[in-house]
């Protein structure tokens, strides 16, 4: 059977609002309902089946990885609960169309409403636990659209969110349950849950799954401690408390404890915890509905109250009182769902629900009254109405309870209180609002709803006499297979008559009316006795819980994050001290077995030096023009180092990247403070000290324990491919521009990004510049020595003659396209330095955009050239070609790469240097003539 | 073409990138949104390809240069690699598109660092080489550093100077590790290494082990691991929306590089060496979910609340990814490509929430009404329900798989209550976050501007992601414990990668 | 490599090294930085010119044909030297840095510091 | 012998770069320094010239070479610096 | 019409010797296509930079220029001792000075080189010259007799150069 | 030998260290460069000291390692980019926020409000 349809057609008819236009009011009710409409007629066709015992199925796989079925399953309660969100869904749609007005976006509220149904009705047909989970998650969101769909008001929207908040509290532990279980019996699905409760409970996770299903389930139906919400969520329009907090997703919770019931129950703990809390909450909300002024704050407590009742029942693990469960679910949701629309009908057209306000009704609207007293005295369980049979049925399940031992009459004693308490706000309901003289300051003066606005609460109360006076004809297939279906078949005796005769239940309804008569009559003492406790607003609270959360929260990201990046850098290299460190004690020698080369004195003397100056550059880090300096001299003694160790690749570009880098820091330190104070303090130093040294000593360490040990590399595929393979005899530079070229290609697209990002940081950039240096000294009047002008320009053309050489020889011999970009780009950059920016821009039109643009492409094309030839990328190809007279040379494909590697260094230097010189150059004769104020130098504002 | 197919989610944006810099494409802004998007296509399908190639055949390796492996540089294109090349360019066409409606001519060269960071990102995930990963790394990094001052402004200054320098000292960090695993191993492939490893003495393997940690501190910082995670909230949420959007993949990289790592060469396989990370990763993974939660709760804005659920993402999946078990690399799979998706959302709808609340932008106080409530708000719906984790959305699929995985671990009761509990937590930041952002209203007009039609689609387009993800989540899920189980399954990849070319 | 060969460049190399030291010497001993200025120039000519041509002999010896390149970093020395004494001492002047006491025509000074002419 | 001349050469010159960076450290002025370093670029190129014919290679000249020229650009620009703060104008 | 075409090919044909000297020089080769090759980039380098410099006055006597080159680089060795001399000895026994020298060349690139001179000898430093290229400013690191030091530089260096430059 | 290169290697990672954690960009800067300086030579070390060794063929007998010198020059170059990226950006937070602070502001006056307007971005 397709029993996807049933939640479908809902879900369908949520879109019907997005498409139906301007149409009017009711043809939208009217063709929102059809969908629930249909789906109803659709279940009643099956029904009888399933009446008959009859389980129907309906299963396709979803995802499997997770366990995740698309699984509908319908049985007795799940009909029970269709039936009630259907009827019950259908009745308030038509209720809606009344009580929205005019103003207000029907459609939206119906959609929400229909995506509410859907999920609800997901819930009670899923035969998987996830998917059940699914709807039971999506039952939280659409209420929180529901409950806030006044949301201009700042209650709607406080109360949706604290709904949320402990549904969905209550739904991550539910999910957590639900895994447990479907991890005990191996699936996902209800059935095998259902047909292994024996196994469940013989589970020493028992318990923990028992406690998170529990949680899930006392939250939706807002169970002691966890009801405050529900009496918030009041902040909703009256048809959406109709149908969510009568029938619908408050009795979720209760259906997931009679969904569970014959897996999880029977146990003491199951006992304890569930009947413990029904009846607690019973108990409480029972008592405090009394107090409530507020007419839907009233019945929210009711709810309470009412759901403590079931819960309760379904706590006390006989089964008569699971029958008595599901039958209390049927009345209190026929009860209250018209209590909630008459409450509506009068807050619409009254203008309040005050019930200090409220008085006297009966003469303005006397056919809602009556309709209302009905369904209140149904909830203060009178004879002939339905609220009388379950509760009958409730009291006589109190007295059969044993566990609690020698107290175990303290149950039929407090539900009988429980009882006269609810008898006693029914009262007040019936007696404040409709009797009690006349109303005072109400807004508007009441009068009876429009005629359509009262058939579903007819409708409801009909119900409600028809269950009362004719239970047997009216529900009792219906609740003789949800009773089974809570069972698992083993249905009890029982009878749903009127009159059981005298016996000890009859007695209980009898004291608990007289208790609520008297309790009602004497209520003024009762007020002023509940008026000397502090009144706890537990919305107040919940925001105020969150607040400080929150709160906490800040202070605690506040203190973590403290916006200081010294202490995130302190971080990470602490952990990355400690990540290297801790391996490094298993390390028992730190010299391996490899021989070590001798010390000598020129490396000594060059440790020296490096040492000295890496230390100066320290400690003159304040002073900065100095600690550039003393940089200077550590990157020099390191590309020596390198000269030394026999890398002369490496010494070369060391040297070359060393000036380039300190010429730009150069270029910054004009705009930067030349000098700064001491700012840390000893504590710091000291705290930064121990760090670096460590990191030193670790860092040191590790490179000794790998220098002194042997190494098997896979160099030797380098030497001895080189030529054969690669073509050249600089073994480093076949390896940059062939073995790994691609290194290279990303190397190279790094740089040219760089340089990007560069200009971008250029443009726009706002520039204070010092008129003298850090001594106060006007800036010399030579701006362009002669000497140095003539002698860089005729340096130039031999800088030049030496990147040539230098580029076209890398490939044998140490050189290749980035150092040659270097040495270009530093001979331009001297010619800047000696004839200024001015000079130059007339003479050089290079557009190093392009230029950067163009080497990257020229290296990648000839990395893509390979595949003309069907070669992975970046394949290389070399010839030796003769030439009569010039003799043998040879032409590679590496060549090119490496001249784009040649094009884009140039570029990248150039774009950065010759743009960050440009920064100061149409500014500064301002200031020329010595003591002009520090002017702003902008650069053209940046745009596309 | 077909066998070039690993390279060309490297060598198109490298390309497009390059063109875009050059005459005629870079004096037209609408030529290199045409083109920037063509490009966007053009990567998605050949994801694509790789996708099914990698489904039907298993891995491909590209010797770059012929070279055999492990000489040259090869490029593994495993299911992984490929999921994660198709869920950059489906990311960078939402960015791309929300930046082609105005967010691109803010600043230069946008177009083509959005290229190059594509390159740098699909390079990380394609490359089987730890230095080339390392380049790459750096070719992403240095893009992104020039994306994130796109649009100018103090606190994408002040943003970047941390994100920059933090950024610089774990480049220097990489480089000793990987100076320490070269003086170790002596090899750079990454196959190659997981052989050499096993081979090791009980002298050298505290070497390795070293390097092997000092990367995942490198990782952890790219992947915002708690203690190295500080970067973010200031970085992404000050970066301009598309930009921000784009970053929320370069968190994964860090993940996946530990994925990477620490399954291939310090895997189950490795003897001594196995899963060396897990002692760290496991605790710093959970603290780090716990402080984007807490930092979740604290956060005053949009942007930086999403911050904050990208911090919890990362949490997750790098509790599944210590877990070192083929479900749960299969569940973190899943999870990426969600929550990849959604931040991306969540960050292109901060901005444009931001856009229409004038002065309020996207802080959680009252504003003047929007001028798109619906579109947004639904938006802004799909996104919530996605990022906390609810169904029915991705986000549910995604923590379910993870929770299985972790189930009758041992860790099960201290991994289950963490993810759950910051479930919660982003129910409630995200609903107070909505409730102030869409329903509390000041008197004031609404902002003029409009809000190009453009921003609003590349929005969606993202997040259609999120139900497509559970719609389709069977094949999905197949595919995503198909790439789990091959990476786990280390013995059939070096061999892979061992027998090189094409 | 024959005998006297070798002597030439050990002398050459001994007296490179000894004008290099010299220099560095003088850099360090002199009393204000005007004499020291003069210190370098010892490094840079005789210092620099005898270690490259004890470097063209020797590698012109070893691999029978003429090695002349290091003539270029001779001319680049040359070149470049003066210039970079100028502009040093044109720092030196700017900043007002003092010279020795006993040094003549210090009333100069200030006319070069503004390049104007002694009168 | 050449070995040894070699090896007193570059002892003197080491002892050279020494006596630089002791100048470099002292100063007192801006201007001394920088000529300490000037200097050690000459030492260096020295060194490193000494350093080729002690390995009988004549790879180290391109290095030299290199030194000579980034030396006076990078010496040029520190003057400059100095006497008009901005190097590039 | 073949001035033209030299001053196209050749901007500056000293220039263009030199590179292709320094050419063959660095690559310590002599080998037809090092010529070839050095021949190229004699033209091309030196069209390239053509912008990049003012128009400098050229060099007319190339003979007695050699002759300088050799005389200066006699002086120098000269010198060295001298100096090397001076430096180890007791600093207080020095008579450093500033010396004006006034100036019969005006050009830059005569100058220029007469003040490279001048530095490159020992004993002796370029410091500055005048705004009105009227006077050079030398230090010395040792002075015995001021009018002396002005005609020695005069006479040696200052007369050879406005020969071979003639100017 | 390897003992005196390991400590100098070792010595400059902690001087790098050092100056990474001051509170100014330049002098982040200096300490990034020596950091890289030190990464270099450790870089360069893992293919273990040699002298005589130039790994071009044909220019001796036995050869120094030629990998780690390829990846220690694209470290280089890479670490050129990211420095010159970096000192540009010291430049224009200082344009921007009026100070050198790596946070963009003098600590001296940390109030909490700057804080979260920090976090807020
Ligand atoms: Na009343
Ligand atoms: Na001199």
């Amino acid at each position: 059977m397709s029993l996807y349809l049933i939640p479908l057609a809902p879900l369908l008819g949520a879109l019907v609002p997005l498409f139906s236009g301007r149409s009017g009011r009711s043809a939208l009710a009217l063709s929102v309902a059809l969908f629930p409409a249909w789906a109803l007629v659709y279940m009643l066709i099956q029904a009888q089946a399933v009446l008959d015992g009859e389980t129907l199925r309906f299963a396709v796989d979803w995802i499997p990885a997770i366990g995740l079925q698309l699984a509908f399953r319908l049985d007795g309660l799940g009909l029970l609960f269709c039936l009630l969100i259907l009827i019950i869904g259908l009745l308030v749609i038509l209720y809606a169309r009344y009580y929205l007005s005019e103003q207000e976006n029907m459609g939206r509220f119906y959609s929400y409403l229909l995506l509410f149904m859907t999920a609800m009705l997901g819930i009670v047909l899923s035969n998987n636990l996830l998917q059940l989970w699914l709807f039971w998650e999506l039952t939280s969101i659409s209420s929180f659209l529901l409950i806030s769909f006044w949301s201009h008001k700042s209650d709607a929207r406080k109360g949706a969110r604290m709904a949320l908040a402990i549904t969905g509290a209550g739904g991550l532990a539910l999910l957590a349950g639900l895994l447990l279980i479907g991890n005990m019996v191996g699936d996902y699905s209800l059935d095998t849950v259902l047909a292994n409760g024996a196994l469940i409970k013989a589970n020493p996770a028992y318990p923990v799954a028992l406690v998170l299903l529990l949680l899930g389930a006392f939250t939706k139906s807002a169970q002691f401690p966890f009801h405050f919400w529900l009496p918030h969520a009041m902040a909703a329009p009256t048809p959406v408390s109709a149908y969510l907090h009568s029938a619908t997703m408050v009795k979720a919770g209760i259906f997931l404890l009679a969904r569970f019931y014959p897996a999880m129950s029977g146990t003491d703990m199951w006992f304890l915890a569930v009947s413990m809390t029904g009846l607690i909450t019973l108990l409480y909300g029972a008592f405090t509905a009394l107090f409530q002024h507020d007419l839907k704050g009233l019945l929210a407590y009711s709810t309470i109250s009412h759901l403590g009742l079931i819960t309760l029942l379904l706590g006390m693990n006989t089964r008569l009182a699971a029958v008595a469960a599901v039958f209390h679910i049927i009345n209190h949701a026929t009860f209250k769902a018209s209590l909630f629309m008459a409450a509506g009908i009068i807050d619409h057209e009254s203008g309040s629900r005050d019930m200090r306000k409220l008085n006297g009704l009966w003469k303005y609207m006397p056919h809602t009254a009556a309709l209302a007293m009905v369904a209140a005295s149904s909830m203060a369980g009178v004879p002939l109405l339905n609220g009388f049979l379950s509760k009958e049925m409730f009291f006589a399940e109190t007295l059969d309870q044993s566990t609690l031992g020698g107290l175990s009459w303290v149950i039929p004693v407090l539900a009988t209180v429980g009882g006269a308490f609810s008898v006693a706000y029914s009262l007040r309901f019936i007696h404040d609002v409709f009797f009690n003289g006349d109303p005072i300051d109400l807004p508007r003066t009441p009068h009876e709803p429009p005629r359509y606005m009262k058939v579903p609460v007819e409708i409801l109360v009909a119900l409600c006499l028809l269950v009362g006076v004719f239970p047997n004809y009216v529900v009792n297939s219906l609740l003789n297979a949800a009773s089974a279906a809570v069972l698992n078949g083993r249905l009890p005796e029982y009878s749903l008559a009127i009159w059981h005769g005298f016996n000890i239940p009859m007695l209980m309804s009898l004291a608990a009316m007289a208790g609520g008569l008297y309790i009602y009559y004497n209520r003024r003492m009762l007020f002023q006795f509940h008026a000397q406790f502090p009144q706890h607003d537990a919305k107040q609270i919940f925001e105020g819980a969150v607040q400080y959360v929150a709160k906490q929260c800040e202070r605690i990201i506040d203190a973590l994050e403290n916006g200081s990046l010294q202490r995130y850098v302190f971080l990470l290299l602490l952990f990355a001290l400690m990540f290297m460190a801790g391996p490094l004690l298993d390390l028992h020698h730190s010299a391996g077995s490899r021989p070590q080369l001798e010390l000598n004195g020129v490396v000594l003397t060059g440790a020296i030096l490096l040492s000295l100056s890496a230390v100066a550059t320290v400690i003159w880090a304040r002073r900065r023009f100095i600690a550039l300096l003393s940089l200077s001299v550590t990157g020099l003694i390191v590309s020596i180092a390198f000269a030394y160790f026999s890398a002369p690749d490496l010494a070369l570009t060391q040297l070359s990247v060393e000036i380039i880098t300190v010429i730009l820091l150069m270029l910054a330190l004009f705009f930067l403070p030349q000098t700064t104070l001491k700012e840390s303090s000893p504590n710091r130093l000291t705290r930064d000290l121990s760090l670096a040294a460590l990191i030193g000593g670790v860092v040191g360490s590790i490179s000794y324990a790998l220098m002194t040990r042997p190494l098997l590399s896979i160099s030797d595929y380098y030497l001895t491919h080189s030529k054969t393979g690669g073509g050249g005899d600089n073994v480093v530079n076949v390896i940059l521009v062939d073995f790994r070229g691609f290194d290279t290609l990303g190397e190279i697209t790094v740089l040219g990004i760089a340089a990007l990002g560069i200009y971008k940081l250029i443009a726009g950039m706002r520039l204070y510049m010092p008129a003298g240096d850090d001594s106060g000294r006007p800036w010399s009047q030579d701006r362009h020595p002669m000497i140095l002008a003539l002698v860089s320009q005729n340096l130039l053309p031999l800088a030049l003659l030496v990147s040539v050489y230098i580029l076209l020889r890398g490939h044998n011999l140490p050189g290749g396209g980035f150092i040659a970009g270097l040495i270009t780009s530093v001979a331009i950059i001297q010619q800047y330095i000696a004839h200024g920016v001015d000079w130059i821009k007339h003479r050089v039109r290079i557009n190093y955009q392009a230029l950067i643009a163009g080497g990257v492409l020229l290296a990648a094309l000839t990395g893509a050239g390979a595949w003309a030839f069907d070669r992975p990328f970046l394949t290389s190809w070399f010839d030796h070609f003769h030439l009569p007279w010039i003799g043998d040379f040879e032409l590679a494909s590496a060549m090119l790469f490496d001249l784009g590697v040649y094009l884009t260094v140039v570029g990248a230097a150039m774009l950065i240097l010759a743009n960050l010189g440009k920064l100061t150059t149409s500014e500064r004769p301002a200031f020329e003539n010595g003591d002009a104020p520090r002017a702003p130098a902008t650069h053209h504002k940046e745009e596309f | 073409m077909m066998q070039h197919l690993p390279i060309l989610p490297i060598v198109i944006p490298l390309l497009a990138g390059v063109l875009l810099l050059l005459p005629p494409l870079c004096h037209s802004l609408p030529r290199q949104r045409f083109i920037a998007v063509a490009v966007n296509l053009a990567l998605i399908v050949t994801a694509v390809m790789l996708l099914q190639r990698t489904h039907l055949e298993g891995a491909l390796t590209y010797a770059l240069g012929d070279w055999p492996s492990p000489f040259g540089i090869v490029l593994v294109a495993d299911r992984i690699s490929a999921l994660l090349t198709l869920l950059t360019s489906l990311l960078g066409l939402g960015a791309l598109l929300y930046a082609c409606a105005g967010d691109d001519k803010n600043g230069m060269y946008f177009h083509p660092l959005f290229m190059f960071q594509l390159m740098g990102v699909n390079g990380a995930f394609l490359t089987g080489d730890i230095f080339n990963l390392f380049v790459f790394f750096e070719v992403l990094l240095i893009a992104s550093y020039a994306l994130l001052i796109h649009g100018g402004g103090k606190q994408k200054t002040r943003a970047a100077v941390h994100y920059v320098i933090i950024n610089l000292v774990g480049s220097c960090l990489f480089l000793f590790a990987l100076g320490t695993l070269y003086g170790v191993l002596g090899t750079l492939n990454i196959a190659d290494m997981a052989a050499k490893a096993t081979l090791l003495g009980p002298d050298e393997q505290p070497l390795a082990k070293a390097g092997g940690l000092l990367l995942l501190a490198v990782f952890g910082l790219k992947a915002a691991l708690l203690p190295f995670y500080f970067w973010l909230p200031r970085s992404y949420s000050s970066a301009s929306a598309p930009v921000a959007a784009l970053f929320a993949i370069m968190t994964k990289v860090g993940a996946y590089s530990i994925l990477r790592i620490h399954t291939t060469i310090f895997g189950a396989g490795a003897g001594a060496l196995a899963e060396i990370a897990t002692p760290w990763l496991q605790p710093l993974a959970l603290l780090t979910l716990i402080i984007g939660s807490i930092g979740a709760l604290a956060s005053p804005s949009l942007r930086t609340l999403t911050a904050n659920l990208t911090l919890v993402s990362m949490g997750i999946l790098l509790t599944a990814i210590a877990l070192q078990r083929a479900d749960a690399t299969a569940a973190a799979l899943y999870y990426t490509i969600h929550t990849t998706l959604v931040t991306g959302a969540l960050f292109l709808l901060a901005d444009m929430i931001g856009r229409q609340r004038g002065k309020a932008e996207d802080r959680f106080v009252a504003s003047r009404r929007m001028q798109r409530p619906v579109a947004l708000g639904v938006a802004f719906i799909i996104a919530a329900v996605a990022a906390t984790g609810a169904p029915p959305l991705s986000g549910f699929v995604g923590k379910v798989l993870l929770l299985q995985a972790t189930e009758g671990a041992v860790e099960t009761s201290l991994i289950w209550p963490i993810v759950l509990i910051s479930g919660l937590a982003a129910i409630i930041a995200l609903s107070r976050a909505g409730s102030s952002l869409f329903w509390r209203h000041s008197e004031d007009a609404p902002v003029a501007e409009p809000t190009p039609a453009l921003r609003i689609i590349a929005v969606y387009l993202l997040l259609a992601a999120s139900p497509l993800l559970v719609v389709f989540g069977g094949p999905i899920t197949e595919f995503t414990d198909a790439a789990a189980t091959q990476l786990h399954d280390s013995a059939a990849l070096s061999g892979m990668m061992q027998q090189g070319g094409s | 490599m024959s005998f006297t060969v070798e002597l030439i460049i050990c002398a050459l190399v001994l007296l490179g090294g000894l004008f290099a030291l010299l220099g560095s010497i003088g850099v360090l001993k002199m009393s204000d930085f005007y004499t020291r200025l003069h210190a370098p120039t010892l490094a840079a000519t005789v210092g620099m010119g005898s270690l490259l041509i004890a470097s063209i002999i020797a590698f012109t010896v070893r691999e029978q044909r003429l090695s002349a390149h290091e003539l270029l970093i001779t001319l680049f020395v040359m070149i470049t030297a003066p210039v970079t004494a100028h502009m040093l001492a044109k720092v030196a002047l700017h900043q007002r840095q003092q010279s020795v006491a006993n040094t003549r025509n210090k009333a100069l000074t200030e006319k070069i510091r503004k390049r104007l002419p002694p009168e | 012998m050449l070995n040894l001349a070699l090896q007193i050469a570059i002892g003197m010159v080491s002892i050279a770069m020494l006596f630089n960076l002791w100048r470099l450290l002292l100063g007192p002025e801006p201007a001394d320094r920088i000529l300490a370093l000037e200097t050690m670029y000459l030492n260096s190129m020295a060194l490193i010239i000494l350093f080729g014919l002690w390995q009988g290679a004549a790879l180290f000249f391109e290095a030299a070479l290199l030194v000579a020229m980034l030396g006076f650009a990078s010496t040029a620009a520190l003057c400059k610096f100095l006497l008009r703060g901005d190097i590039i104008e | 019409m073949v001035n033209r075409l030299r001053l196209f090919w050749f901007p500056s044909p000293w220039l263009s010797l030199l590179l292709f000297v320094a050419w063959l020089m660095l690559n310590n080769s002599a080998a037809p296509g090092h010529l070839v090759l050095g021949a190229l980039l004699a033209i091309a380098i030196p069209r390239l930079t053509a912008r990049l410099g003012d128009p400098q006055p050229t060099m007319k006597r190339p003979v007695l220029a050699i002759r300088y080159v050799l005389r200066v680089l006699g002086d120098i060795i000269r010198d060295n001792f001298r100096v090397a001399l001076l430096i180890m000895g007791p600093n207080q026994r020095l008579q450093p000075a500033f010396v004006a020298l006034p100036l019969e060349l005006h050009e830059p690139l005569p100058l220029t080189i007469l003040a490279g001179t001048i530095s490159l000898t020992p004993g002796t430093v370029s410091v500055e010259i005048s705004d009105d290229k009227l006077w050079l400013y030398i230090h010395t690191l040792h002075l015995d007799d001021e009018a002396e030091l002005i005609a020695h530089i005069k006479g040696r260096y200052e007369a050879a150069l406005k020969e071979i430059f003639e100017c | 030998m390897e003992g005196v290169y390991a400590f100098c290697v070792g010595l400059l990672t902690a001087c790098g260290v050092f100056l990474c954690l001051r509170g100014r960009t330049f002098s982040v800067v200096l300490g990034l460069t020596l950091l890289s300086y030190a990464v270099n030579l450790f870089l360069f070390a893992s293919g273990r000291l040699a002298l005589y060794g130039a790994a071009v063929l044909g220019s001796t007998e036995k050869y120094g390692d030629p990998l780690p010198q390829a990846l220690v020059l694209t470290a280089i170059v890479i670490g050129f980019a990211m420095t010159a990226f970096l000192v540009i950006l010291a430049m224009r937070s200082r344009a921007d926020l009026g100070n050198d602070h790596v946070d963009g502001r003098i600590p001296s006056e940390p109030s909490l409000v700057q804080r979260r307007t920090g976090r807020k971005g």
